[in-house]
């Protein structure tokens, strides 16, 4: 089979996960979105290490999946943080940073 | 042009040394401040010696050729060689350089900013001495370009933090203007790199292989360097950074600002631009000349328009560096010459100047001329110092600053490579008024500020003072500001070399000539190899 | 979608066959991950996204990753994401407001990005066929990860731990 | 053909060792300003010192040269047919013809590399020939007689070391200048001279008045030297070609600018050599005060009356002279001097003569009348160089220089002991002949001098100047020469009937009040007394540190407290000390004018005799063998062999060529046909291979009638003169009542005839009034509003420029734009904030579409 069938795929949900970044209000779904960017991302390196033979692809599979859950821990924690301080996880209201 | 490679660890010692003192610098407590400034004088000292010793081991009979050369691999990704060398036009000046660090450090013994903390002051200077030297080593675009950039952030640093009340003004004027000249510098500096084939950044090989650019490439290129090295000379329409970093900046930062910064710009004109850009340049000159020009009558205006003194000699160098770049832009052995003899010139007297105008601040905590009068009835040999300086500067025969400008008006009569001798002969005659121009302010200046008598807010401190002065050189109280005392012995020994080297080379020219000319010689035929 | 099942060439149909209906089931769920208005039933959606790149992995020979994709994601982030879900009080069942005002925005950015990864993609890999390889053995795998990205691997358990350590941090309650 | 036979010629130490005499003063300067301060005479011994050596050596060189030139003379009778020789001796008529014939005396020149540029070396050193060696003989002797007279003049000075320095310095940039062997070297001297004029006019520059004289002085002058540059720069790279193939040397070689400018080379365009002798013309009117320049002459007497002394008589004012002198063939070819036409240099001399001398009449400052004289004087210089009687014009300085210090020295005198330090002959002099017997004397004799009557060194300088001037055919010019002279005896008269006859007034008579307004030293006197009023302590020495720091604080402290009240009240702590007057001679307070001291009386005793008897160097009337200025002065105009020229180094016995007999008879019949032998040098090109150094200049043969004319004219102007000034004053005093009688019998000791009294009612009210007051006032007028005016006009409008410049241009257009560009930086940044919204979602969106669309111009890039 082609290797293009799985960068499209992997492509396809990178470009979901965009849109879900982009648009989401919730910072649990803005997470859930990124997940979905990395997977994207994952799916890519497990093609290519197969396409090359070489199981380096694999293994940066398995760091990407590792620091994904890092992320995530860390992610949901400073969600919890901002929602016990504003009652709220709504990014746009979290305009700190607005210059 | 051939090479010598004997002892060549001079070079990169002289450069360098600065830094070890850095390091050292680097572990000494804070509080410590006259270890600090010890250290660092010994530095700066340890470093002029080296220079000393490369006056001696220079050959002045071969000064056109490049000395203790060195030819290192260094970046080989952009095949950029840590190349260094010296010749007859680099070496005043790279001695100047660690002479005029040396002294000013020996001046802030006793006379640091009001900011104090020495340690970073000292730093900074040191770093700035390896710039300036490594600067004037270079052989390397590259490596010109990265010691031309490291002079950029101490001096910005020392506007910035040890300057006068509009200093940030001040410093990020300097600082942004300079940028910006040296990014179209280094985009001119890539460009003529891949018109020569990209296959190095040494100078030798750009001299070569720059003449056989087209000519309308080298034109560009030509304007590119032309923003940077305009920028830092400065010359007229690029010049208004000049008078708010002097006014601003310490006493020591101006000195080195005008005794060495100011020339790395026509340094690079004369060592990069024209050899590298003969046709370049060609088409350049009379633009050179004009601006030049402009700049010599501009400065000389802008002088008499002054209330402050260091806004003053400020202007007066934007006048002075415009005799050096009209020199320049004559493209001939003559010009180049005295070009060369008025920017050390020109460092030295101007360096006094600023000097000279710090210790008045110093001591009248105002820089106001109409304030200042009597300086001769209060500190008669401040007041000396000054018309000397003055009396240099104006190009008085037989101090060091006429060489540098008449020989410069004289060059501009028939200038080279048939340049338009009508356009020339003109600025000649400007420039000779812009002398009278000069005398007129330079004297003005000294009329109001030394001759008359004190003006009544000082004179009662100095009816002490004359008395108190007679103790001040033995015990020098200079934290009393309430007195005006005359020069002290610190002062003495920072300053006494300036006068020394100024007298000297006025009376006895060829001491400079000697090592200039050669070289200047040989760069004027290699440009009418490919300008006939 | 019917591109690619199209691009299907004559060998290893079932394949073939098996990746286009993962591929498009994952799709759909990624697209109501990114749409759906109830948070919860985004995560479980997710859950369905992550299960199909499980399943893609095998398809590509990597069992192990494939495994590990399934133990960590679905069962540790997940979990996570339900937790902190609940955590922040999100009501079970519908809820409005999840998408921002200029939500429209990322519409016009993906699809641009889409196209372009789509004709980079397809220029640059047009008809290269995957090498049809046994499954990696695992060993070479543990061998990589013990040999040369032992220095990795240390440094990763040290995030590890630091984002534990952190998260701990952060989610106390003082 | 050319068949010279080089002869040896004697050389000497002393002419080749002529750069000691510019060294030592130099180096005097330094040692003065060193240590000055701590020897026992305060510095003023090692001047002396140095000017003693100076002119011990510059003797040397005279009589070196004077040696040389008769051997070379001696050997041309025995060689060359003595047709040089004997016509020489025996007939005016055929040494003008036989003149070509005398042997070319090269000057010794001994010179050390001192820059070079491009491969040339260029050299310092000296160059001594007969030019040079008269002048470095008169500058070193008058500057040796003038610090003689300072010692006790300005004893007591705050800064009695600095003048001494900038004293000695000033003689030594005039002797550097003088025996330059280059034009750089030239402008060396020329510029020390300007800083020391700065230095000494300005030298009581507390007072603003003076410090803006010396500023002015040094201004003006700096205008003419753009001239100076912009010619040296014509000539160097006109000449050096020319000098560099031919005579090996290059275009700042003075003796190869004069060969190349007579050689009538291709490069020696008329062109070049008009704008080069334009320019350099220029430098000389701002030194030597010519016309439109001269204003800051008189101002320049703000200085001490010793430096106006040396500064009008031998040094500073005929630099400008010397420097047409010494490169006079650029002039001559540049403004054909040769053909009789009016020439540039000429015209400007004689406007220089009249103004001058109508300006002398209307002032009351007696130094203000000596400055207009010595205008009008140089004037008479420029005069006879415009119109090719370069001897006279040399002689002239020679002359001049004597009786011109000996004026001024005199007037100090006066000042110093007679009129308590006022210069203004109305108020404050009058009657001093009773008082002051020996200054008297020396001032009569130096009047008729500078004026021109028969036995003394005017006459016989000024005579020759206007002959030549007729005999070269410039007969209007000759007119107003002759009425220039004129002029110049009446207003010598007025001057010395103010201040030596009639009865003493103001402080002449010992009165002390309000006078001095008119006297610079006055002004210093109250102005240093307001200041100290500052000072906590007024009559110790204590001011002396306040008035001049370490400098002087010394000098004030002894001489302060020992100073005299005689000395002038400059130093404000000496005269306060000087009240007490603990002195060598007693104050004019006590006593009131009286005879000033040895130190001051002997040098103005010298000069009066060398003003009596100077002349007679160069008598010419009296025939061939009293010209010896003409003889061993002026360069001879023979064509050189130029081969044997360079064969000649400066230490080596140096050779001389001779040409042969033929030529000469050649010259001679040519100069039987043409009118004042004009062949030769200057006039047609030399042969190949030889080079003219000089023009051959004719010289007027002197006629009794002449000189009986312009005797007679003097004779009828004192005439005029004396009679209109007693009459005149006699009449204010009349007016002025109660003086008539003491006036009365001063009147009628000049008028030996009563009806002669009617006659100067005429003169006075006609012919003087119409001269003194319109004419004269109007040119004053002229010269303070129009020329004055417009010298300060331009500087306040050029200082005006200045602050528009800046204000306008720098700070708002430039500048402007540079902080423009900043501010259009910070507004684009304002612009932008909107796009902060610190909503992650929107930075999200911009992040990802910013990849994109840079990924997309990769591609694109990458593709096409």
């Amino acid at each position: 089979m082609l290797v293009v069938n799985f960068l499209l795929l992997a492509a396809v949900l990178f470009c979901i996960g965009v849109y879900g970044v982009i648009a989401r209000r919730n910072a649990v779904l803005v997470l859930m979105s990124i997940e979905l960017i990395l997977n994207s991302v994952n799916l890519n390196l497990i093609a290519f290490s197969l396409m090359h033979g070489s199981v380096d692809g694999q293994v940066f599979a398995l760091y990407v999946i590792a620091v994904a859950a890092a992320e995530v821990g860390v992610g949901l924690a400073m969600v919890l943080m901002i929602y016990r301080n504003r009652r709220s996880i709504a990014l746009d209201e979290l305009s700190e940073m607005k210059g | 042009m051939e090479t010598l490679t004997d002892q060549n660890w001079l070079l990169t010692v002289g450069v360098f040394l600065p830094l070890v003192g850095v390091l050292v610098m680097m572990f000494i407590p804070r509080n410590e401040e006259s270890t600090q400034k010890l250290v660092g004088i010994v530095t700066a000292g340890a470093t002029l010696a080296v220079g000393v010793f490369t006056l001696s081991a220079f050959d002045y009979g071969r000064s056109e050729d490049l000395q203790f050369f060195v030819d290192a691999e260094w970046i080989p990704v952009i095949n950029s060689n840590y190349t260094i060398g010296l010749d007859g036009i680099s070496l005043p000046l790279y001695i100047l350089s660690m002479a005029v660090t040396f002294l000013v450090m020996v001046y802030s013994w006793d006379n640091m900013p009001d900011a104090g903390n020495p340690k970073a002051f000292f730093i900074l200077m040191l770093i700035l001495q390896t710039g300036m030297a490594g600067t004037f080593v270079a052989q390397d675009l590259i490596l010109f370009f990265v010691f031309f950039e490291l002079v950029l952030l101490p001096m910005y640093f020392m506007i910035g933090v040890w300057g006068g009340e509009n200093r940030r003004y001040a410093s990020l004027k300097f600082f942004l203007y300079t940028m910006f000249g040296s990014a179209f510098m280094l985009v001119a500096f890539i460009v003529l790199y891949y018109n020569t084939g990209a296959s190095s950044f040494g100078f030798a090989h750009l001299v070569e292989a720059g003449a056989f650019i087209d000519r309308d490439v080298q034109i560009w290129i030509f304007a590119g360097m032309f923003l940077g090295f305009a920028i830092k000379v400065p010359m007229f329409p690029f010049h208004t950074w000049l008078p708010d970093a002097h006014t601003q900046a310490p006493t020591q930062g101006s000195v080195i600002l005008a005794a060495i910064l100011l020339k790395l710009g026509t340094y690079g004109f004369v060592r990069i631009a024209l050899p590298m850009l003969p046709e370049g340049a060609k088409a350049w000159a009379p633009v050179l000349g004009i601006l030049a020009v402009i700049g010599i009558i501009y400065g000389a205006l802008g002088c008499l328009a002054q209330t402050d003194m260091k806004r003053l000699i400020a202007f007066s160098s934007v006048a002075h560096m415009g005799f050096v770049m009209l020199g320049i832009s004559t493209l001939t052995t003559f010009g180049i010459n005295a070009a060369l003899f008025g920017m050390f010139a020109h460092g030295l007297i101007t360096g006094m100047l600023f000097f000279v105008a710090g210790s008045i601040k110093h001591r009248y905590h105002t820089l106001q001329i109409n304030k200042l009068s009597g300086l001769l009835v209060q500190a008669p040999h401040l007041g000396w110092i000054l018309g000397f300086a003055a009396m240099a500067s104006l190009g008085l025969p037989g101090l060091a600053g006429f060489w540098g400008e008449f020989p410069v008006i004289l060059s501009a009569y028939n200038p080279g490579f048939g340049l338009s001798e009508v356009l020339f002969r003109t600025l000649m005659v400007i420039a000779a008024i812009g002398t009278v121009l000069a005398a007129s302010y330079l004297l003005w200046l000294y009329q109001r500020t030394a001759f008359g008598e004190p003006s009544a807010e000082f004179s009662n401190a100095s009816s002490e003072g004359g008395v108190a002065h007679s103790l001040s050189s033995a015990a020098n109280e200079h934290d009393d500001h309430d007195e005006i005392y005359d020069v002290t012995p610190i002062e003495w020994i920072a300053w006494t070399p300036f006068l020394v080297a100024i007298l000297v080379l006025g009376v006895y020219p060829q001491l400079l000539f000697k090592v200039i000319d050669p070289a200047v010689t040989a760069l004027v035929s290699q440009l009418g190899e490919t300008l006939g | 979608m019917t591109a690619l099942l199209l691009a299907i060439d004559d060998f290893n149909v079932a394949q073939n066959v098996a990746f286009g209906i993962i591929a498009f089931m994952m799709i759909v769920a990624a697209l109501k991950v990114v749409t759906t208005n109830n948070v919860v039933h985004a995560a479980l959606w997710l859950v369905l996204v992550l299960a199909g790149i499980a399943a893609q992995y095998i398809l590509a020979a990597a069992e192990f990753v494939a495994i590990s994709q399934v133990l960590v994601y679905i069962g540790a982030v997940m979990v996570l994401f339900l937790f902190g879900i609940m955590l922040t009080r999100a009501q079970i069942g519908k809820e409005s407001g999840l998408n921002n005002k200029g939500w429209a925005l990322g519409i016009p950015v993906a699809l641009l990005l889409l196209g372009l990864m789509g004709y980079v993609i397809i220029d640059a890999y047009e008809d290269t066929v995957l090498p049809d390889r046994g499954p990696a053995p695992t060993e070479a795998l543990s061998d990589q990860f013990l040999s040369i990205y032992l220095l990795p691997f240390i440094a990763l358990s040290f995030v590890l731990l630091a984002a534990a350590i952190g998260a701990i941090v952060l989610a106390r309650k003082d | 053909m050319l068949a010279a036979e080089a002869l040896e010629l004697s050389s000497g130490w002393f002419l080749e060792n002529a750069w000691l005499i510019g060294l030592i003063p130099a180096i005097g300067f330094f040692i003065i300003i060193g240590v000055g301060k701590h020897l026992p005479m305060k510095g003023a011994e090692v001047g002396l010192a140095t000017m003693v050596s100076s002119l011990v050596l510059a003797s040397g060189a005279a009589v070196q040269w004077v040696q040389r030139t008769d051997s070379a003379d001696g050997h041309t009778e025995e060689a060359a047919g003595a047709i040089s020789g004997f016509v020489r001796s025996l007939s005016p008529q055929a040494a003008e013809g036989g003149h070509a014939s005398e042997p070319f005396i090269e000057p010794v020149v001994s010179t050390w590399v001192w820059w070079q540029n491009s491969g040339l070396e260029f050299g310092i050193g000296s160059s001594a020939d007969g030019l040079a060696v008269i002048l470095l003989w008169l500058v070193a002797f008058i500057s040796l007689l003038v610090q003689i007279f300072s010692l006790d003049y300005v004893r007591g000075d705050r800064r009695y070391t600095h003048f001494f320095a900038a004293l000695t310095l000033f003689s030594g940039g005039m002797l550097i200048m003088v025996m330059a062997e280059n034009m750089v070297q030239l402008i060396l001297g020329w510029e020390i001279m300007g800083l020391c004029s700065f230095l000494l006019i300005g030298h009581w520059w507390e007072d603003y008045d003076n410090s803006r004289a010396a500023l002015k002085a040094f201004f003006t002058v700096r205008v003419g030297d753009v001239g100076l540059l912009v010619g040296t720069a014509i000539l160097f790279f006109g000449s050096n070609q020319w000098a560099v193939d031919n005579l090996d040397s290059n275009g700042f070689d003075i003796a190869a600018i004069q060969a190349w400018a007579l050689s009538g080379d291709p490069s020696a365009t008329n062109w070049v050599l008009i704008a080069g002798a334009a320019s350099l013309f220029i430098a000389a009117i701002g030194k030597s005060g010519q016309f439109p320049l001269h204003t800051w002459l008189p101002d320049a007497m703000a200085g001490p009356t010793p430096v106006s002394a040396l500064l009008h008589s031998s040094t500073m004012v005929v630099a400008g002279v010397f420097l047409v002198a010494r490169i006079y063939p650029v002039f001559w070819q540049g403004f054909n001097i040769d053909d009789g036409g009016l020439s540039f240099i000429a015209i400007i001399g004689g406007i220089t003569i009249v103004i001058g001398a109508l300006l002398a009449f209307v002032q009351d400052d007696v130094k203000k009348v000596l400055a207009y004289s010595t205008v009008s004087q140089l004037g008479y210089m420029m005069l006879a160089l415009g119109t090719g009687a370069w001897l006279a014009a040399v002689f002239h300085i020679f002359t001049h220089a004597f009786f011109k210090s000996a004026l001024f020295l005199s007037a100090g005198s006066i000042s110093h002991s007679g009129s308590h330090h006022s210069f203004d002959m109305k108020t404050d002099m009058g009657g001093l002949r009773k008082f002051m017997p020996v200054t008297f004397t020396v001032w009569i004799v130096s009047t008729l001098a500078l004026t021109g009557v028969f036995p003394f060194a005017g006459f016989w300088s000024k005579d020759e100047i206007i002959d030549n001037v007729g005999d070269h055919g410039y007969t209007f010019l000759f007119w107003v020469g002759l009425a220039g002279a004129a002029l110049t005896a009446m207003y010598m008269t007025r001057a010395t009937y103010l201040i030596f006859f009639g009865e003493p007034r103001g402080a002449a008579a010992g009165e002390l009040h309000g006078d001095e307004e008119h006297s610079e030293e006055f002004e210093m006197e109250t102005l240093t007394v307001g200041a100290n009023i500052n000072a906590p302590a007024v009559s110790t020495p204590v001011p002396a540190g306040y008035a001049d720091g370490d400098h002087d604080g010394v000098t004030d402290g002894l001489t302060g407290g020992v100073g005299s009240a005689g000395d002038e009240p400059h130093g404000g702590s000496s005269h306060a000390a000087g009240e007490d007057g603990s002195d060598h001679h007693e104050g004019p307070h006590e006593s009131g004018p009286h005879e000033s001291g040895p130190l001051i009386l002997v040098p103005i005793v010298i000069l009066a005799f060398f003003a009596l008897f100077s002349g007679f160097t160069n008598a010419t009337p009296l025939g061939e063998d009293w010209e010896r200025v003409k003889t061993y002065v002026e360069p001879r105009p023979v064509e050189v062999p130029i081969d044997q020229y360079l064969a000649s180094g400066p230490g080596e016995s140096l050779r001389l060529v001779v040409p042969n007999a033929e030529e000469d008879e050649g010259q001679g019949e040519e100069a039987g046909e043409a009118e004042h032998g004009k062949v030769g040098c200057g006039y047609d090109v030399p042969e190949p291979g030889t080079a003219c150094f000089f023009p051959a200049v004719t010289h007027a043969e002197p006629t009794i009638n002449k000189i009986f004319l312009s005797l007679g004219v003097v004779a009828v102007a004192y005439a005029i003169a004396i009679a209109f000034n007693v009459a005149y004053y006699g009449r204010k005093n009349k007016h002025l009542n109660g003086l008539t009688q003491r006036s009365r019998p001063l009147r009628a000791g000049y008028l030996f005839l009563e009806n002669k009294y009617y006659l100067d009612y005429l003169y006075e009210n006609v012919i003087v009034h119409a001269i003194a007051h319109p004419i004269a006032k109007g040119a004053y007028w002229f010269n303070q509003h129009v020329l004055d005016a417009t010298v300060d006009q331009v500087g306040e409008t050029t200082k005006k420029t200045g602050i528009w410049v800046y204000e306008n241009i720098d700070q708002k257009v430039i500048d402007g734009a540079v902080d423009g560009s900043g501010h259009v930086a910070s507004e684009t940044g304002h612009a932008l904030q909107p796009t902060q919204s610190g909503k992650v979602s929107q930075y999200g969106a911009l992040l990802f579409g910013a990849a994109a669309v840079f990924a997309i111009v990769l591609v694109i890039v990458n593709v096409s």
